[in-house]
């Protein structure tokens, strides 16, 4: 086994882990920064996103609306210092991405063009066509490479946080190309690792979105924030889900039943003529509902709707939608040009996770989150679309500076109880490794672990079924310790890997469905049909989840307001 | 294209190496019809080293006087000779369809203040250049002009 | 070899871009008629007499440019060096780019020598 | 659904001397691409087999295979465009970690090698007058932008390196995606580090080792047109090296 030493150990390669570790070797030279990652940086998921970032750009804009617009879309559950901060900082470090050579779109004036979003009173969201991630994503590694003191640890696989008294030290990370496992330590700890869409068995998410980041924190006794709140995209393609960007909607585009109808004028949430403009939790549900009606079309992969682009014109859609007509194309083969892409829900977010300050520290000292995996939360109970990307940025950014901070002050503890915790941890594996006489596939399992989360954990959620949920995802608990795994060699076995994402999952899965059944309101993504309205005066707070070895336990925490008073969520 | 994994594959390797199996072509070049395109395109390289050295020769027997210059177009009327002009023939035919279309987005997009015109632009202006110096030149070697 | 040519390499780099483009165009009708069209009797052999060979071949515009010695020297010289580089290529894309320096030096060896007899031959005229 | 042979060439090097070809019947449906089959393998017949991919959108750059001899993206390749027999081996011309998994450790050095960043002359304080005064950004027209877009939009696939018969003969050779990706810095109007990567390109191994075969862009999935952008590097570089006879360091 081999053992490294850092200042800082960054767990995750997307756009948060790059983010914090540029701002962490930027201003200190001398530091070293260990970036960890179970894929090279530049296959991060971060690297779909295809609508936009949002900052305050224009003059008609201002920080207080961009603020509101988030408080109102996180349906007042976002913590309003955070988001306060969130909106300061996001047009800095945007501007930022710029100076470091991501390709956005421009004006006339040479200045960066935005565009409208759903929930988002203006045009505040930064675009680079329809590939903003991909740019995002590759102008940060790019940018991250002219670092020497970024020490990069790629396709190494983090299964463990090394807790030694009281602090995190460090992690056990499996080097998935020789099957070796290695302490990497370091005085702080980020995780930055994304979300975990994979957990639903229909999702905008890559496979490697398999919510490692939050079991880490979990099990290493860090609450999990919020889990209940899954966001739905309203427009993903049937079978596959791969996303259809929101920037369709914010370029002009209609959704048609099948009678041929703009059906979102009729759900009256108020934005009136600019009905696709409306939040993602809403329109996802007057999605369902109208399939439910009898007005959606059936298909192969069930029951879908209309996007329908034909109307904006072939310039308008090679010119701002580029990647969108090559997805339709290849994935369903329809060009949007002259036919309406089929679409439906699909699961995109997770707006919960590791439960953070606003500094991205959690309560175990030395252990940081940024990014979709972590919860601060300026998303609330619904996530703004195109607030993520930055909030990677500015929150990445602001958990680096932090953790550097912390690092300077902090001891190194007892390094040789560390690294047996480390050795502990390559014996676990290993003993997965090739483990014939197990009892399950993996796949069968994660088959399983999809079915159950779609039926609990829906667009729209029955009490019933999400005390099935919380049970049955218990039980797959006890399951997934007991795999069946063909693949004996220690070079590049998936296998394993596979293997400890689905119990990662299945422990991320657990507690969704158990914060999920615990909130018996109606609340942004949270849509209960026993409970159809939300209920400021018992449920306004974060739900925590804690680790218990028997069995997740719930608790609360306040949400920070401030100057924006809840009131209803009409647009 | 591509041979399966070559067991030095797994060897050692210096920094930026992006292989360590030993050199090789690719096992099906010749059926591949792009990569035996190219290759017939570097493969015209020795034809216009022949021709070239031919008319060199050429060249040296019209310095030489008219006794060289009538000998070497007799000789010209041999088969072989012929053979070897078609086969020229051939070659410049399709380096210039090949290379012509590979021009264009060759151009760099500026030459300090100069902005070339547009591939399509060019392209069409080669073949036009290529047509009225083969015209002229056949022409004016015909002696249908001047 | 390798670090010579490297040196040298953007000046390759245009005479095998000019042979490839000028080359072509001048040797096009060049094969045909003189490869062709008179050996096989198409064109009349008197077309190229010595007499009028020489006189076209030393032709000048307004008794100072020396267009056809100019022609000559262009048609002769620079196809030599697209052929080097492209049997270069050759010669790597078959496996030999460990002896890519020798032979590259050989190769554009062999189109200077040729560059310099084809110009002294022109000159010659 | 139509069944297949899918063979697969694995190679462990725990085990294996040499690689060898393991086949397999997969019931494959219609709108399948060839990523779907290797992953019903993976799944339901063989969990041994090792291969990378995440996005299944074509944006990633991870799944790239040689599918019957030619690199390709399988998320972005349907199954039907194939026979009943489809041979599945790992990219020509790197070295072979496991099964259809390839080392990517020479790729990443070339890929840093061509400077991969916005070069600036001054230091940050004193370039903030390049800036916009109120937004922090630079500002760059649409067709200013429109000079390099395209050889942005590489997504590191690698297949270009699979299919350039000069990679498969000349190890050193930066390849086209990392000639591609320091052009792309050369057009952007922000970037000032010109001089240097032509130094670079000028170097042994660069763009003058490029042959111009173009099938780098004949496998592109992404339409960044390498071939374009070396041979553009190429005439970059010599303009440069022109300029730097006549006006030694770097010219104007
Ligand atoms: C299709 C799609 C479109 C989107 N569009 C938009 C948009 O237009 N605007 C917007 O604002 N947001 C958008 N989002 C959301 C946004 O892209 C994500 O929330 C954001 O990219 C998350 O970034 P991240 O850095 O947190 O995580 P990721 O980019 O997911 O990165 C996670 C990193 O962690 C590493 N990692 C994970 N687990 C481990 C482990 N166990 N060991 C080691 N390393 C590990 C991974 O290798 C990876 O490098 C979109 C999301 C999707 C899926
Ligand atoms: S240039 Fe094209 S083929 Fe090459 S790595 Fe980039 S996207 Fe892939
Ligand atoms: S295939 Fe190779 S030879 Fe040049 S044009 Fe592309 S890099
Ligand atoms: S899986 Fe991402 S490119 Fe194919």
């Amino acid at each position: 086994m081999n053992v490294f030493r850092h200042d800082i150990v960054i767990v995750g390669g997307g756009g948060a882990g790059l983010r914090a570790a540029i701002e962490a070797a930027e201003n200190h030279p001398n530091a070293s920064i260990a970036l960890v990652s179970k894929v090279y940086p530049m296959r991060s998921h971060t690297v779909s996103a295809e609508g936009g970032a949002a900052a305050v750009a224009r003059d008609d804009d201002n920080l207080e609306l961009h603020g509101f617009d988030t408080v109102k879309g996180s349906d007042f559950l976002g913590d309003q210092d955070a988001i306060v901060y969130f909106v300061e900082q996001a047009p800095k470090e945007l501007a930022l991405l710029e100076n470091w050579g991501c390709p956005f779109s421009r004006n006339e004036d040479g200045t960066v063009a935005t565009r409208a979003f759903g929930g988002m009173t203006t045009k505040r969201t930064w675009y680079a066509a329809d590939k903003i991630g991909f740019h995002m994503l590759h102008a940060l590694f790019q940018h991250s490479m002219r670092f020497k003191n970024i020490v990069r640890y790629d396709e190494y696989f983090v299964s463990k946080l090394l807790v030694e008294g009281g602090a995190c030290r460090g992690v056990a990370a499996l080097d998935i190309r020789t099957g070796e496992y290695n302490a990497i330590l370091g005085r702080g700890v980020i995780l930055t690792t994304g979300g975990g869409g994979k957990i639903f068995p229909f999702t905008t998410n890559g496979t490697i979105k398999t919510a490692d980041g939050m079991a880490l924190a979990y099990r290493a006794g860090v609450p999990l924030k919020d889990m209940e709140f899954v966001q739905y995209h309203p427009t993903g393609l049937p079978g596959t889900g791969i996303l259809i960007t929101e920037a369709t909607r914010g370029e002009g585009g209609y959704l048609r039943n099948n009678k041929g109808e703009r059906f979102l004028v009729d759900y009256d949430y108020g934005v009136g003529k600019k009905a696709e403009l409306g939040p993602r939790d809403m329109i996802s549900r007057a999605i369902v509902q109208e399939i439910e009606a009898g007005r959606g079309f059936s298909g192969a992969y069930g029951a879908y709707v209309h996007l329908d682009l034909t109307h904006l014109g072939a310039d308008v859609i090679n010119f701002k939608l580029p990647f969108v007509r090559e997805l339709a194309k290849t994935y369903v083969g329809v060009d949007p040009v002259t036919t309406p892409i089929p679409i439906r829900p699909v699961v995109h977010y997770m707006m919960g996770g590791v439960d953070t300050d606003i500094h991205g520290a959690t309560i175990l000292p030395g252990l940081y989150a940024a990014g979709e995996t972590a919860c601060v939360s300026i998303n609330g109970a619904n996530r703004l679309g195109s607030n993520s990307l930055t909030e990677c940025l500015v929150f990445g950014a602001a958990a680096a500076r932090h953790a550097m901070n912390y690092s300077k002050g902090a001891g190194a503890g007892d390094e040789r109880a560390v690294i047996a915790q480390c050795e502990e941890e390559a014996g676990r594996v290993a003993n997965l490794r090739g483990r014939k006489k197990g009892g399950e596939k993996i796949a069968a399992i994660r088959r399983e672990l999809n079915q159950v989360m779609e039926d609990s954990c829906g667009v729209y959620r029955e009490q019933v079924s999400m005390q099935a949920g919380v049970i049955a995802t218990a039980q797959l608990r006890g399951r997934v310790a007991d795999l069946r795994l063909e693949d004996e060699s220690k070079v590049f076995n998936t296998e394993v890997i596979t293997a400890l994402e689905l119990q990662n999952m299945v422990e991320v899965a657990e507690t969704l469905a158990v914060s999920a059944a615990h909130r018996k309101e109606s609340r942004g993504a949270h849509t209960c049909k026993d409970f159809k309205t939300r209920d400021d005066t018992n449920y306004l707070y974060h739900t925590m989840v804690h680790h218990d070895p028997a069995g997740p336990r719930l608790g609360k925490k306040d949400v920070v307001l401030g100057k924006w008073v809840p009131e209803e969520r009409k647009y | 294209m591509g041979k399966p994994a070559h067991p030095h594959a797994m060897a050692p390797h210096k920094p930026g190496r992006t292989r360590t199996a030993p050199p090789q072509m690719p096992s099906t070049w010749w059926s591949a019809p792009r990569i035996r395109n190219y290759l017939l395109f570097d493969a015209t390289g020795i034809v216009y080293y022949a021709i070239s050295f031919l008319a060199i020769g050429m060249i040296q027997a019209l310095g030489r006087g008219p006794e060289s210059w009538n000998a070497v177009m007799e000789r010209l009327q041999h088969p072989a000779y012929i053979a070897f002009h078609v086969l020229c023939l051939v070659s410049v035919v399709f380096v210039a369809i090949r290379f012509f279309s590979l021009f264009p987005k060759a151009q760099p997009k500026a030459i300090g203040p100069i902005k070339p015109p547009p591939g399509g632009v060019i392209h069409a202006a080669l073949y036009v250049v290529w047509f009225a110096i083969t015209a002229g030149m056949t022409a004016l070697l015909a002696g249908w002009i001047f | 070899m390798r670090a010579f040519l490297l040196k040298i390499e953007p000046l390759i780099w245009l005479m095998f871009g000019q042979g490839i483009l000028i080359g072509t165009m001048l040797l096009t009708g060049w094969i045909l008629v003189v490869g062709l069209l008179i050996p096989l009797g198409m064109v009349d052999a008197s077309a190229l007499s010595y007499d009028r060979a020489h006189a076209l071949a030393t032709a000048s515009l307004f008794g100072v440019v020396p267009v056809g010695k100019l022609v000559l020297a262009a048609l002769l010289v620079l196809p030599l060096w697209k052929g080097a580089h492209h049997v270069r290529s050759l010669h790597v894309d078959f496996g030999g780019a460990e002896r890519d320096g020798v032979v590259g030096v050989i190769l554009y060896g062999i189109a200077l020598v040729g560059s310099v007899i084809g110009i002294g031959a022109v000159v010659g005229l | 659904m139509a069944e297949k042979t899918i063979v697969i060439t694995r190679f462990d090097p725990d085990k294996d001397q040499a690689p060898r070809k393991q086949e397999y019947k997969v019931p494959c449906e219609p709108d399948w691409k060839v990523l779907d089959a290797v992953n019903f393998i993976k799944d339901e017949l063989d969990g041994s087999v090792s291969h990378r991919w995440s996005c299944r959108m074509a944006v990633c750059g991870s799944c790239g295979m040689m599918v019957n001899g030619e690199p390709k993206l399988t998320c972005k390749t349907s199954i039907n465009d194939y026979g009943d027999r489809i041979d599945i081996e790992p990219l020509a011309n790197f070295p072979v970690v496991r099964d259809l998994v390839v080392e990517l450790d020479g790729f990443m050095h070339k890929f840093e090698s061509v400077k991969p960043w916005i070069v600036r002359a001054k230091e940050k304080a004193a370039d903030q007058a390049a800036l916009h005064e109120t937004k922090g950004t630079y500002s760059q027209s649409a067709e200013q932008l429109a000079t390099f877009k395209q050889f942005s939009m590489c997504i590191n696939c690698m297949l270009c390196y699979a299919a350039c018969p000069v990679v498969a003969n000349e190890p050193e050779f930066l390849g086209p995606a990392a000639i591609a990706l320091g052009h792309r810095y050369n057009m952007d109007s922000r970037d000032e580090g010109n001089a240097e990567r032509n130094a670079i390109f000028r170097g042994e191994g660069t763009v003058f080792s490029c042959s111009y075969a173009n099938e780098c862009s004949e496998v592109c999935p992404k339409n960044v047109d390498p071939a374009a952008a070396v041979n553009q590097a190429k005439f970059e570089a010599v303009i440069d090296w022109a300029k730097n006879l006549v006006l030694p360091r770097g010219g104007a």
